[in-house]
């Protein structure tokens, strides 16, 4: 039951996504937003204009006002004072929009989070339309995620589980290092 | 009675209704009974006015009568020819709106008395300008302009408790009294010559008067109405008397009372001076100049006011100024005899009288009733209004389109004429003329930018935003009346503006009595007849569309014969409004995508965003302060902070202050020369009653001796 | 001076009496001294042996030892070396009073320890939130020993900064948190009369992310990725400090190769900045075919840097003893490449760019920073060496292999844009010859030295001129041999202070973009 | 002035990459996202070095109950959260790990991003161990 109501919806999602896709396919503004990322992100970012890549070549810019913008480009793991913030932009955005994050920090919280100081990813806040790894994720890869948004390249990651199988038999599992440094 | 007689009852009513207006004001006990009776009448005496003014432009026969009295100055006449027909209507035009706007707003007013003085007085005002304009000699016309001035005295003097109040209407009256001066002495050289005081023996006597003495005629008048018209530099006391007087009083001081220093010169100039042939060319360079002069000034010191009626009283400067330069450039022309040319900027001219009468009576009532509602007129406490009073601001902003000059609202027609006319002053001979024109041609054009400037700031900081105060947060919508009063207005702006071919005939009729020749067929070629001779072209391009369904020559405007440039207000609006329901189908069409949404302002993330973030009437035109500072002469002050205050968050000071025009180089100089003249004969003024009597006494004696000799 | 000597000057002038402790270490001497006495020594080691402020933060010893502490950090640039002071403070009611009325610089750095420690500066005339973000509630202070960085804070009802009323007519022109273009977040009000810029005010540290609390117990070889990404265009030179902290604590020799590499490193970053800088400059004055020419430049460093050390930021490159991995003998020659190449062209593209009107005119006498504003903010690193603050910590306190390679420091006294913009050029041409000499002099050998571990409760300073200017980083090591309490004060920190003292006066609205840049301040590299 | 700028545009000539329509190639050192050789890896023998080192938590390890009830371990290995540190490629005592220059990593799910390695114990029907069954990722 809860698997088919999953289905449901991701059809319904991807309907729209291809509405979107079928609009912004061959131009594209988008509103940058730092939810606390170290400057690292908006550096690659910014270098998406210069002339090596030139974004604008496929039709993609940047605008000044949400109001223009069709996507949400993220960076950062939502620090608490950024939260309201991104949500407003966000909420200042057009319909349809699609929300990109970008780097592990917005992907995951990455190092960051979650924490006190930071909601950990995106994710909790707004939904993603596509995540691009990376810390921080090189220029080319910001160009197949953005193009990836707008469905003009094929998506390479595939996530899944593979099973092997070994002879060797299997001991206990120590726990990982990380739950020692939670309680630090 | 058949049709043509309307207007010379309407005429005759109209003193009968002022009459009752006034009896009924002092009979009646109740307060605000008082106000709509004596409102109520003054609307109907405007409406006679309008009637009147309106049937004699259109054919009627010309009421008047003559009263014979033996008095030492013979009788006196009242007649309602062309010209001053013409103002009897704008006279209407204005009171009757006014007039009931008044009811609203004096609702709150409590006080008998005051009201029943406001009662009275208003009729009085009222049946003193009508006299002024139907006037048909001297005596009636110096009598009812003295009245005039003191009961509009009296009516600025309104809340008298306001030692502001009581100062600004002092002004207006002593710079009223020192114009009169002149009149008076330009009416005694006309007088003395035949010893009539009736208009047609003042005409007379002008013709037989020698250049120099009519070049001295001319300058009295000029500058003793000029007084009362606020040209520079005599225009200091319309930015007091405007704010300080009651709001539908400030609108008939602006839309009517300084347009009888205009009524004033044409009488003079056009109506005993030009007459009589040749005039020097000079006279009207003089008056383009000077107006064109005022209307800068004007306009540069409007868009710097904070508070809104000062504004307002600016602006009217620079329209005055505007006014002048048509008549001005008139009399050029006409001194050059290209008669037609005058003619057509004499129309221009009336057209900006009447259309400058009908907006700024607008704009002076949605001041007043922003002004009722928040208890404010300065900008920096206003804002936001267009949500709580929204007919207000609608009317508001007609209005400010219509002086901004924007189609199809009626500013544009006439400035636009007026503006082409200017460049037809190649047809002139000499050079320097041609240059004086051209440069007032350019100042006029400035103008007309910053006057665009000046009221989008008056608009967006009053109207958008957010308020900027609690007393703007607390606004309400004006009462009926007043609404009613501002949308009568509101609804000419529109009417006068969309079809001018409906009204420049009218004005023609004025000019041709004043310079005899007709030019309707050139400003308004008539497409509409059969046969529309050299405008064939225009006819098969569409211009006579409705031909034979309006009583006109047609609906297009030719304002510069000699480049034939062409305009029709009346098309231009037919296709706005097809081009707005386009828009509108175009937005049904496209569905929007996805859900709408209504979202807070965009401000960048911010929590809240406040009125102190939006864009002030100061930061609106400061860049213009500075541009032009080495004219305005403006000190500011602002102190930022020294490094160790900022960590306490210090605060910061910024002061800007600019004077009135004039105030360092002129008054303040003449105010100290007039005190040490006048100081050796203070002794005359000594508060002692008996002297006073004596001194009535005296005069009265002198008259009589000079009247058996 | 030897150290020894100078220790007994400062006591002696100090008036030993409150002075407790005068504890020479290497290139740090540790004064230990009563709340009381704090002023007038500041006062004393300014005037008399004209340190330079650079730190101040609070330490809670709690539970080893039952004390609150107070830190300063004042630089002895003559005497290349750093006065520690180190104040004990009342547990009950920790307080000290303020500094700021002599030092303004100070402010910032104790409304943190106020909010972050709990700690009170008495005297202190504007205690307001500083880097907390609004919905966080009174009375839980994230640098208390107590306060785990993981753990939940319950958001409360947020309390924004509250300006008061501007004069009547000035308006209030709110900009950001989210502003345009690709810009990090952060909040300027700017106060401005039509065009007339009168005052502004500053809102930062949006982005706290506790970075100094998430370093703290984490085990030795991951430490350096947490200060990577303090501000991840100096990430270089954050982990160079913090891992020349962690060394000194450990007590071992890094390989000269390391120490060679490690200048060379930290010089393309610088590179890459300041390219990247005036790119940034260019934008904001229009001059669009210049910012082209510097962004390729800066997108040639970054590409070198992906090629020579994996990481196009040069991330993971440090660790604890020295590099992760070592240049070989070609990534050396792309560098020798870089630098022959770049040098010509940089002299060119500076020559053509400051004689462009465009450019020019815009920069010249915007955004005046004066050095004495400069000297009051302790304005660091190529905003105060703009302004005439002639410091350098490449020369003044040498690290890795500054001692023995020679190389210029631009200052200039004017302190406008044009003078920033100025001296960012300067420093690359600098740069340039600095990874020359480091390149002919790097000599083979091993890249690194391993750590056992720390000296168990010391603590130590490490430092580093990140291309935004000083950065500071100090860090103490518990018993257990794991980081205790990490303190970092990034360049930016210190002159985000100062940037608000450049903008009201002769500027005008559109001037301000013009001299953001010309800061080229970091948002995230002030805030940890 | 502004003809020198001019010429200087048009002497650097076009630098622009044509991807996607041309692929292009990081270098062979960039340092881009670990993948795992399975076969060489020994996490089913309680070996966690690599999450020891992972300071995100892209590693983890547990132990799952499989549906035929035998114990599994399971190895994920989350991109989403990878800061291609290369930290766990050095602790692996094995090298059964190593960063990859691939950079067209953007997904359109979370899931996507999620790398499970299942150690089971091996099959009865006797399928030849330490061989991968079905393949997710990079493809």
């Amino acid at each position: 039951m809860a698997d088919m109501l999953d289905v449901a919806t991701r059809e319904a999602s991807e309907r729209l996504k291809a509405k979107v896709q079928r609009l912004f396919g061959h131009s594209l503004h988008i509103r940058h937003v730092d939810a606390g990322s170290c400057n690292a992100c908006e550096s690659e970012i910014k270098l998406l204009l210069n002339p090596y890549y030139d974004i604008q070549r496929l039709g993609i810019f940047f605008t000044t006002s949400p109001r223009h913008a069709d996507l949400l480009l993220v960076t950062g793991p939502v620090t608490r004072a950024m939260e309201d913030p991104l949500r407003q932009t966000y909420e200042a955005m057009p319909d349809p929009r699609l929300v990109v994050a970008v780097g592990a920090c917005a992907c995951s919280g990455g190092i960051f989070g979650p924490s006190a100081f930071s909601q950990g990813g995106i994710e909790s806040v707004l939904p993603v339309d596509i995540f691009i790894p990376g810390c921080p994720p090189s220029p080319l890869t910001l160009i197949h995620g953005l193009l990836l948004a707008l469905g003009r390249v094929e998506q390479r990651m595939q996530g899944g589980t593979r099973r092997i199988r070994v002879s060797r038999p299997l001991s206990v599992i120590t726990p990982s290092a990380q739950e020692k440094e939670v309680q630090g | 009675m058949t049709w043509n007689l309307l207007p010379a009852f309407a005429f005759w009513t109209m003193f009968a209704l002022y009459a009752l207006g006034v009896a009924l004001a002092l009979l009646m006990r109740q307060g605000h009974a008082i106000t709509v009776a004596a409102a109520l009448c003054a609307a109907a005496g405007g409406l006679a006015a309008l009637v009147a003014g309106v049937g004699v432009l259109v054919g009627a026969p010309a009421p008047g009568g003559v009263l014979d009295t033996n008095l030492p100055f013979g009788a006196l006449s009242l007649r309602l020819d062309m010209l001053s027909a013409f103002f009897l209507a704008v006279i209407g035009l204005v009171s009757l709106p006014v007039a009931v706007y008044s009811i609203g707003y004096l609702k709150h007013n409590a006080g008998v008395r005051r009201l029943r003085a406001f009662g009275v007085l208003i009729n009085l005002l009222l049946l003193s300008l009508v006299l002024i304009v139907a006037a048909a000699d001297a005596i009636v016309f110096l009598m009812a302009w003295e009245a005039m001035a003191f009961l509009s005295y009296l009516m600025v003097n309104f809340e008298y408790e306001d030692r502001q109040v009581i100062r600004a209407s002092f002004l207006m009256l002593a710079v009223s009294e020192l114009g009169t001066v002149g009149i008076f002495i330009a009416f005694l050289l006309l007088y003395r010559v035949t010893g009539g005081s009736g208009y047609e023996a003042l005409r007379a006597a002008a013709a037989t008067l020698s250049t120099p003495l009519r070049s001295a005629v001319f300058l009295l008048a000029f500058v003793g109405f000029g007084a009362k018209a606020g040209i520079l530099p005599l225009q200091l006391w319309l930015p007091e008397a405007h704010p300080a007087a009651p709001s539908h009083v400030s609108a008939l001081l602006s839309a009517v009372i300084i347009k009888l220093g205009i009524y004033g010169m044409l009488r003079f100039l056009l109506g005993f001076l030009v007459g009589t042939g040749i005039i020097p060319a000079w006279w009207g360079l003089v008056v383009l100049s000077i107006g064109a002069v005022t209307a800068l000034v004007g306009i540069l010191y409007s868009v710097v006011q904070d508070d809104l009626k000062r504004l307002l009283a600016y602006s009217s400067i620079e329209n005055i100024g505007i006014i002048l330069a048509g008549l001005g450039a008139a009399l050029t022309f006409y001194a050059y005899h290209l008669i037609a040319l005058a003619a057509i900027v004499a129309i221009a001219m009336l057209y900006h009288v009447l259309n400058h009468a009908v907006y700024k009576g607008l704009l002076f009532l949605g001041a007043g009733s922003v002004n009722h509602a928040t208890g404010t007129r300065k900008l920096a406490q206003l804002g936001g209004l267009i949500r709580l009073m929204p007919w207000t601001a609608l009317f508001f902003i007609v209005a400010a389109l219509a002086i901004a000059a924007v189609p199809p609202f009626n500013g544009y027609i006439s400035e636009w004429m007026l503006l082409e006319s200017l460049l037809q002053s190649f047809a002139i001979p000499d050079t320097l003329t041609k240059v004086v024109i051209a440069l007032s041609g350019a100042l006029i054009a400035l103008t007309a930018g910053i006057a665009v400037t000046s009221f989008v700031r008056a608009c967006g900081v009053t109207f958008l935003a957010l308020p900027r105060s609690k007393e703007a947060a607390a606004a309400h919508e004006a009462p009926l009346s007043m609404r009613l009063g501002m949308g009568f207005l509101a609804f000419f702006c529109l009417a006068l503006g969309v079809l001018p071919t409906f009204v420049i005939p009218a004005l023609d009729r004025v000019t041709t009595a004043l310079l005899g020749q007709s030019v309707l067929n050139q400003v308004v070629p008539p497409l509409f007849t059969n046969h529309p001779g050299d405008y064939q072209l225009l006819v098969t391009l569409g211009g006579a569309l409705f031909k034979g369904w309006l009583p006109v020559n047609g609906l297009v405007v030719i304002a510069a014969p000699a480049f034939s440039t062409i305009d029709s207000p009346s098309y231009l609006f037919l296709a706005e409004l097809l081009l707005l329901g386009l828009v509108m189908l175009a937005l049904r069409a496209i569905r929007p995508l996805g859900v709408r949404r209504a979202g807070r302002v965009w401000a960048g993330g911010i929590p809240r965003f406040e009125a102190s973030m939006t864009y002030s009437g100061l930061a609106y035109s400061n860049p213009l302060r500075i541009i032009f500072n080495s004219f305005y002469r403006s000190r500011v002050e602002s102190k930022a902070i020294a490094a160790a205050a900022r960590h306490r968050e210090g605060s910061i000071t910024y002061q800007q202050e600019i004077p009135p025009p004039f105030e360092r180089g002129v008054y303040r100089p003449l105010l100290k020369f007039g005190e040490w003249v006048t100081r050796p004969v203070r002794f005359i003024q000594s508060g002692n009653l008996n002297q006073y009597v004596f001194y009535i006494f005296l005069i009265v004696l002198i008259v009589l001796v000079l009247r058996a000799i | 001076m030897d150290l020894i000597h100078f220790c007994t000057r400062l006591s002696s002038a100090c008036g030993s009496e409150e002075i407790k402790a005068v504890r020479p270490l290497e290139h740090e001497i540790v004064v230990s001294l009563s709340p009381a006495s704090l002023p007038q020594t500041v006062r004393t080691l300014r005037e008399e042996f004209d340190a330079t402020f650079v730190d101040l933060f609070g330490l809670d010893q709690r539970p080893s030892q039952d004390t609150f502490q107070l830190h300063l950090i004042l630089a002895l640039d003559n005497e290349q070396s750093w006065v520690h002071l180190v104040v004990d403070l009342d547990t009950e009611r920790p307080a000290f009073p303020s500094l700021m009325h002599d030092l303004p610089a100070t402010d910032w750095y104790e409304r943190e320890v106020w909010e972050e420690q709990g700690i009170q500066p008495e005297e202190h005339p504007l205690l307001r939130r500083l880097r907390l973000p609004p919905d966080w509630p009174q009375g839980i202070y994230p640098h208390r020993s107590s306060f785990a960085w993981s753990q939940n804070v319950q958001a409360v009802e947020p309390r924004h900064v509250r300006l008061e009323e501007a004069p009547t007519g000035v308006v209030d022109y709110p900009l950001g948190p989210v502003r345009s273009g690709v810009v990090e977040s952060g909040h300027y009000t700017l106060r401005t009369v039509g065009e007339e810029l009168v005052d502004m005010h500053l809102q930062l540290f949006y982005k706290h992310r506790g970075i100094e609390k998430r370093a703290e117990g984490l085990p030795l070889p991951l430490l350096p990725l947490v200060a990577e990404r303090i501000s991840g265009t100096s990430a270089f030179a954050h982990s160079l400090a913090l891992c020349q902290a962690l060394e000194s604590l450990a007590e071992v020799e890094v390989p000269q190769r390391a120490l060679y590499l490690r200048t060379l490193l930290a010089e393309l970053e610088r590179l890459y900045n300041h390219l990247g800088y005036q790119a940034d400059l260019c934008q904001a004055t229009g001059l669009v075919v210049a910012q082209a020419q510097f962004d390729i430049w800066k997108e040639r460093i970054l590409r070198l840097n992906a090629a020579i050390s994996g990481h196009r930021y040069l991330f993971g490159m440090n660790v604890p003893g020295g590099l992760s991995r070592d240049l070989s003998e070609a990534s050396l020659d792309m560098v020798r490449g870089l630098t022959t190449t770049l040098r010509p062209d940089l002299e060119s593209l500076g020559k053509l760019l400051f004689d462009s009107p465009s450019h020019r005119d815009r920069l010249e006498g915007t955004g005046i920073l004066t050095p004495q504003d400069a000297l009051a903010y302790c304005a660091v690193g190529p905003i105060g060496r703009a302004s005439g603050v002639d410091r350098d910590l490449r020369r003044d306190h040498p690290y890795a292999a500054y001692a023995d390679i020679d190389f210029e420091v631009p200052v200039l006294q004017t302190g406008d844009a044009l003078a920033r913009a100025r001296v960012r050029l300067e420093e690359a041409k600098q740069s340039l010859r600095i990874i020359d000499q480091a390149l002919e002099r790097l000599a083979a050998g091993s890249i690194a030295v391993p750590i056992e571990q720390l000296l168990a409760e010391e603590s130590a300073l490490g430092w580093v001129e990140s291309p935004r200017g000083e950065g500071i980083h100090w860090l103490q090591v518990g018993d257990d041999g794991r980081m205790r309490r990490y303190r970092v004060r990034p360049a930016s920190f210190a002159n985000w202070q100062a940037f608000p003292l450049a903008v009201p006066g002769q500027n005008i609205l559109t001037d301000f973009p013009v001299i953001e840049q010309s800061f080229g301040l970091s948002f995230a590299g002030a805030d940890c | 002035m502004v003809f020198s700028w001019i010429r200087r545009g048009l002497r650097t000539g076009v630098l622009t990459t044509r991807y996607p329509a041309v692929q292009e190639r990081l270098p062979e050192a960039f340092r881009g996202r670990p993948v795992l050789d399975a076969s060489r890896c020994i996490a089913e023998q309680g070996c966690n070095a690599c999450v020891q080192v992972c300071l995100p938590d892209a590693l983890s390890l547990q132990a799952v109950v499989e549906s035929a009830g035998d114990e599994a371990t399971q190895l994920v290995l989350d991109y989403a959260r990878c800061i291609a540190c290369g930290l766990c490629v050095s602790a692996c005592p094995q090298q059964a790990l190593r960063t990859t220059n691939e950079y067209e990593l953007a997904a359109s799910r979370r899931e996507d991003l999620r790398l499970v390695t299942l150690f089971a114990p091996p099959d009865t029907s006797g399928a030849e161990n330490g061989k991968e069954e079905s393949n997710g990722r990079y493809a």
